[in-house]
């Protein structure tokens, strides 16, 4: 087990109804993939918020990741839909 | 001389901003600077149907990616100068919402990282607007466009 | 809403203008204004060599020749504003030489728009630069550049 | 014969020697090729500053016209180098 913060902006924020939580990752999960299955188990809010996966965007330590990539090193995951500033 | 030893001038800030000012600080003593580019991203009313948007951001990561961009544009660019910055918050409309400065002594350099700049500020910057109606509600999350996304696979 | 419908402002004249100024002139009552990009050319030093560049040009004409430019600018980008203020006689180095603003519901349009107004500004508007040099002496006018007429060529 | 103003700018007013100038045009000048040859012949500022012919741009009326074009209506013509403005 894991710890690290998750951080959620937008609408992803509103349907999972909190803006950032502290969670313990079980160790079978590897990948930005799993762990987007893992969340989508938890809850109506979470199932949701990431009934379609392939377009939430993922940030591991602040800096943007596909859903390939490795959860090892991460201490800040931040899930929320496609960018709309500028 | 060369781009490299350029430091960009990133902020995220919820006041508005001058643009006088900011092309003043990024000129300041730079008696090279052929050409200043700028781009203001104003809040539309949409035809009268928005109160205001609201923007929401990732602290921290709103600044370490928008800076990301910004070194990527001097390394491709001979800028003598670049600045981004980006509001949060409530914004009514005919404020602005974002400005990029760049500065060169060639004018194509200046216009291709302004324009840079601006492509990946919108696909890449975490900044989320919602709308807010002229009736006080609060209306929906903006959709991300298939046109800004294409706009920024040119680079 | 058309483009047609859009007046650009032309100005020539020897004083210095206000960036900010002429921004805030474009964009009053604008709501429906979503980008607004401008590009200034200032007078460069070249390292130290020059004292101040010297601007002729053909008066009646520079006017006439930048509203076609113009004209042309509003015929094919969806512009809401559109303008270009181009300076005459002695300009020391920091000084603006030239500014165009273009205003656009598209960022796209008005970045594209201000850069097609200086390929064109530089190629086809009546103005000619002579270097005076750092030791009082008039220097030699400078030569137009292939770079110019390519970029021109580009649209 | 027609009576036109020439008016000369930068490197080929210097040349020149002045700035303007009302000049009667003779009847067998038919184009602005013509007109600069003719003008090459006047005086040695002229040649020199007609030297190449090719490189001077000239204007109309206040419009630019290429070498080609016919003279007529032409209440102002105006011979200068390639613009470097903006």
């Amino acid at each position: 087990m894991t710890a690290v913060k998750l951080r959620y902006f937008a609408w992803v924020r509103e349907r999972i109804g909190t803006a950032e939580e502290d969670i313990e990752l079980p160790a079978n999960l590897n990948t930005v993939r799993d762990l987007l299955l893992w969340l989508q188990a938890r809850d109506d809010g979470y199932a949701e918020a990431l009934r379609h996966p392939e377009v939430i965007r993922v940030a591991i330590n602040q800096e943007h990741v596909d859903h390939k990539e490795r959860l090892e090193g991460a201490r800040e995951i931040a899930l929320f839909p496609p960018m709309t500033g500028g | 001389m060369g781009g490299s030893t350029v430091v960009p001038t990133v902020r995220i800030q919820q006041e508005d901003f001058d643009l006088a000012e900011e092309v003043a600080r990024l000129s300041a003593g730079g008696s090279n600077i052929g050409a200043v580019v700028t781009f203001s991203g104003l809040c539309r009313d949409e035809d009268g149907r928005l109160s205001a948007l609201e923007l929401e951001h990732y602290p921290g990561m709103a600044e370490a990616e928008i800076g990301r961009i910004a070194e990527e544009a001097i390394r491709r660019w001979p800028l003598t100068g670049l600045t981004a910055i980006h509001r949060h918050g409530l914004i009514v409309p005919g404020e602005n919402i974002v400005v990029v400065i760049a500065a060169s002594s060639h004018r194509q350099a200046a216009f291709e990282a302004a324009a840079f700049m601006m492509d990946f500020l919108k696909t890449r910057a975490p900044f989320w607007k919602r709308e807010h109606l002229i009736d006080g509600t609060p209306g929906p999350w903006v959709d991300a466009t298939e046109a800004d996304e294409t706009s920024t696979r040119r680079w």
